[in-house]
């Protein structure tokens, strides 16, 4: 698991004064860490970051990131090696626990609004191929070959872009921009822009790595 | 960037240091959870208090720890609230056989990390209420946020929970009379200027030269509107209106009246606004009881200010005006 | 100019005026002469105190009227000395028979006023005595000028003449300890940004994004040399220095250590600096045995701060230990 | 007397924030009380003069100017028509009382640095002519003419304008400027510039009436 450029981008934007400085060191912190979050399966090292993450950092994000990645575990608790569809349960997971967490929702103008529909996307994808793969009379035998994970990584940094942009146009009822009412419509919310970064990030790392 | 600092990644830590070191008599400075307790806490008959929130607003509330006042104050961040597990830590610290209450300003972080550390402290066995303030008008819109900010209004309460508190008050005594002063508290600030976050090295915002910002928050967040610099009476006459139009405050009231200074604005200036908004009130026939002028609850180096109105009765100004013994203070 | 000011001429009065408002029990405002008194003086058995100098530096001096400090203040305009008549008028309003100590900041308009009042009362049969007060190191060549300024140093004087006047100390006892307080205490200043004076509405001088004033004085008198803007740590060490070479203080003293703010830097700065001071002072052997933080004579909304020592014994310990009431306070 | 307007234009020298607001403020209220301040003599306008700037002008301008009309009022105070050595007179009264008020002198880099140089050749220039009108053998009887006031007024004006100038290179003994040691280098005295002012004020005012 290679990350840690990744997290480095997401400083970039993390670290804007307004998204969270905390965030930033949080990652920071977690990147330090790195060699005692060393774990036998990927729950117990997302265990290990979610508490590194709830412990140390503060601000909104820390505990809307620490629950996220404990759901995330939770998602995950007996398998060794993740697959595509794990890993989009561990992204529901994650979504279910910073709206339980964040008391809020779909629309609110918040990263819900870029990972959800990501989640979603990745999802749908991985449907088509068991449908598919039904064999139908007069089609190809295997339909679709299964998605491979650059395809997906693509699909995802894709998806939370138009995602995060889409959220220009709405007005915030959660986090800081929530206060400046009318006036907060018109930006993209900088949560919703770092899940695109961060998704952006992953798909490059795929891309070079494949 | 112009500012006493080394690297800005410990410029809350330093701060917390030189605060210790001031106080070496009264206050306990515990570096691995960024937090400053009173030197003698806890105290088998007295239930603690604890107040967390983001730095960049002391006084508060780090130099608000001492007799009379809270027993521990767990800070974030510049701006950012504390970790939960660090309101968690400082809870243990100070838990006390009478219980602990939490003075959380109503933001979402803060509210998360407090309410977490309240669960985690409850499974340990330890009594704790948590008690949100939110004095703050300019949020009007409540459907569209987590409701009111928590801004200089916090130190009354602060105050009298503090005082009862010393007085013996049980938990729940002290969270009734907590609740009731926050219930009669409100408060509208407007800033001149930005202010410059040690991290971040450059103004939060933008404000031109001949703008202010109505309703400023207390981390730069907007206000109502952005309008243009008048006089000062004018400025004073729309805070002081904002705020009696909310609660409402009405003639024959008893008020204190605070006026905040937001960390760049001089206290010659923040004397003159007193004068101003006390007399606007004495035209509304709204009674000042108690006057309070200064730094309480700043936002970095913005210039500005904010005006609050506390409707007073007797127990509540008795309270006020109970002794404390803080860091600040002039000797 | 972002300032809370209606007319810029009225800047004074107005703020005066405030100040009596927030504390009608105790002082009173004579606004012909400009002055704010303790609403229970002259007393029969105790000198009175008067200290004057100009605007724009509060809460020195009006703010530092009240039992156990001042008995009067009569400020000039901003950053100019008051007129010698309403020093006059202030020293007959205050006259006791155990007479009358004149505190002056030693500038030449702060003197040529108090000394001209000193001669009219005289004339009139008051005891007066006049005592200059000159901490600021940074004035280096006394041939060239009329000497040391005083500065925020003038807050020990005040405090420890009060307190002995409160004691009932005759004139002569209490201006020898004033004259020996002044003797121990030194202090050095330095500006990030220029102030700006309401009636000029601009900055008082140019000071670079990049750069510093070292030994500005609370006018914005030039210092000793500007320089570049560098860390905390290495400016403060340079305050330092500049404070302890000159007494000098040494290895085994004890003293008192004042962090002033110079009104715009705000007071979480300050104990970061109070911090760096108290542990170069540890460095050199010399023992903080009273810490003073916050804002005593400010320079407007200047961004800067200046580092004040005091080498304590017994007797200046006690004085500066006894109670004060003044308007400078939180509660 | 008609010197309103050399104090307003004194005010917009004094008004810089430098030589000081307050001095600007003692001649707003001179004019406001112009009136009251009507008087029997010269001796006993100054005096009234002297009193307002004392009484309600701060800074180190009020006591250095109200000395300087006091004394220019002891200076004359028999005379109730003023010529042109009772302006001298009056002149070097007040120099001396600032000398004596502000322990300063010639060299210090003030207004004296103005004010005496154009006393002194005021004073020059009116002992020419008794010199000047002893009959000399084969000199015009009555020597030079005694000079007009329009003379001695542009006479003073462009002296104080080049002492004041002179002041420059100066250092600073006096006053503010006298912390900033060696930096007071290079600029003129303001007190010294307003003194010249004054004088230009006088001398046009001179021009126009004659
Ligand atoms: N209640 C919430 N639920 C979900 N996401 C939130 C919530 N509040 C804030 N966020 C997300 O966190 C980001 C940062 O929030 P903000 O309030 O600006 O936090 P900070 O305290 O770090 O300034 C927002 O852009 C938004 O995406
Ligand atoms: N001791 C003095 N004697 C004579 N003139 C002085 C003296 N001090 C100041 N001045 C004159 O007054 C002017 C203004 O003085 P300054 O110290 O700048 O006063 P202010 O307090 O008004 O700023 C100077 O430019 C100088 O000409
Ligand atoms: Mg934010
Ligand atoms: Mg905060
Ligand atoms: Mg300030
Ligand atoms: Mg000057």
């Amino acid at each position: 698991m290679d990350n840690e450029r990744a997290f480095g981008d997401l400083d970039a934007v993390a670290g804007d004064g307004d998204f969270g400085y905390s965030l930033a060191r949080g990652f920071e912190i977690v990147l330090s860490d790195w060699d005692a979050l060393a774990s036998d399966s990927p729950a117990e090292f997302l265990k290990k970051v979610a508490l590194v993450i709830s412990k140390r950092v503060g601000g909104t994000s820390g505990p809307l990131w620490g629950t996220a990645f404990l759901r995330a575990a939770g998602a995950v608790k007996d398998r060794q090696e993740l697959n595509a569809a794990d890993a989009v349960a561990m992204l529901r997971a994650a979504a279910e626990g910073i709206k339980a967490r964040g008391k809020s929702d779909l629309g609110d103008k918040t990263l819900l609004d870029a990972l959800i529909p990501m989640t979603d996307a990745l999802e749908q994808r991985l449907e088509q191929r068991p449908a598919a793969a039904e064999p139908a009379v007069g089609e190809p035998a295997a339909g679709e070959p299964a998605p491979g994970g650059a395809e997906l990584a693509a699909l995802a940094a894709t998806t939370a872009r138009a995602a995060a942009d889409a959220t220009a146009p709405m007005r915030a009822r959660r986090g800081r921009q929530s206060y400046t009412g009318e006036r907060s419509i018109g930006s993209p919310d900088p949560g919703a822009v770092a899940i695109a970064v961060m998704a952006e990030r992953v798909a490059a790392e795929w891309d070079v790595r494949e | 960037m112009k500012k006493f600092v080394n690297d800005p990644k410990d410029y809350v830590a330093e701060m917390l240091e030189g605060l210790a070191l001031a106080n070496p008599d009264t206050l306990t400075y515990v570096p691995e959870y960024n937090l400053i307790m009173r030197a003698d806490t806890p105290q088998e008959n007295k239930v603690s208090l604890v107040q967390g929130s983001g730095s960049g607003h002391e006084p508060a509330h780090v130099m608000s720890v001492g007799k009379g006042m809270l027993d521990a104050a767990c800070p974030g961040d510049v701006f950012a609230a504390p970790p939960a597990d660090f309101v968690y830590e400082t809870v243990k610290l100070v838990a006390s056989p009478k219980g602990v209450l939490l003075l959380v300003n109503n933001y979402t972080g803060d509210r998360m990390a407090f309410e977490m550390a309240e669960e985690l402290s409850e499974a340990d066995g330890v009594t704790v209420r948590t008690l949100f303030i939110d004095d703050d008008v300019a949020v009007q819109d409540s459907t569209y946020t987590v409701g009111r900010r928590g801004v200089a209004g916090n130190f009354f309460v602060m105050k009298a929970v503090g005082a009862a508190a010393e007085r013996g008050a049980d938990l729940d005594e002290v969270y009734r009379i907590g609740e009731k002063v926050n219930s009669v508290t409100r408060t509208m600030g407007m800033a001149l200027t930005a202010c410059t976050p040690p991290a971040k090295g450059s103004p939060l915002f933008d404000l031109p030269d001949d703008s202010v910002e109505m309703g400023v928050g207390i981390h730069g967040e907007p206000g109502r509107k952005r309008e243009k610099l008048r006089s000062a009476d004018a400025m004073v006459r729309e805070l002081v209106s904002a705020v009696v139009d909310d609660l409402p405050f009405s003639s024959g009231d008893r008020v204190a009246l605070m006026v905040n200074g937001l960390g760049g604005t001089p206290i010659g200036e923040l004397y003159l606004v007193y004068g101003l908004a006390h007399k606007q009130l004495a035209e509304r026939g709204i009674e000042v009881g108690r006057s309070y002028v200064g730094e309480y609850c700043t936002s970095l180096d913005m210039a500005g200010a904010s005006v609050t109105l506390v409707r007073l009765d007797d127990e509540i100004h008795d309270l006020l005006t109970d002794p404390a013994e803080i860091p600040i203070r002039v000797f």
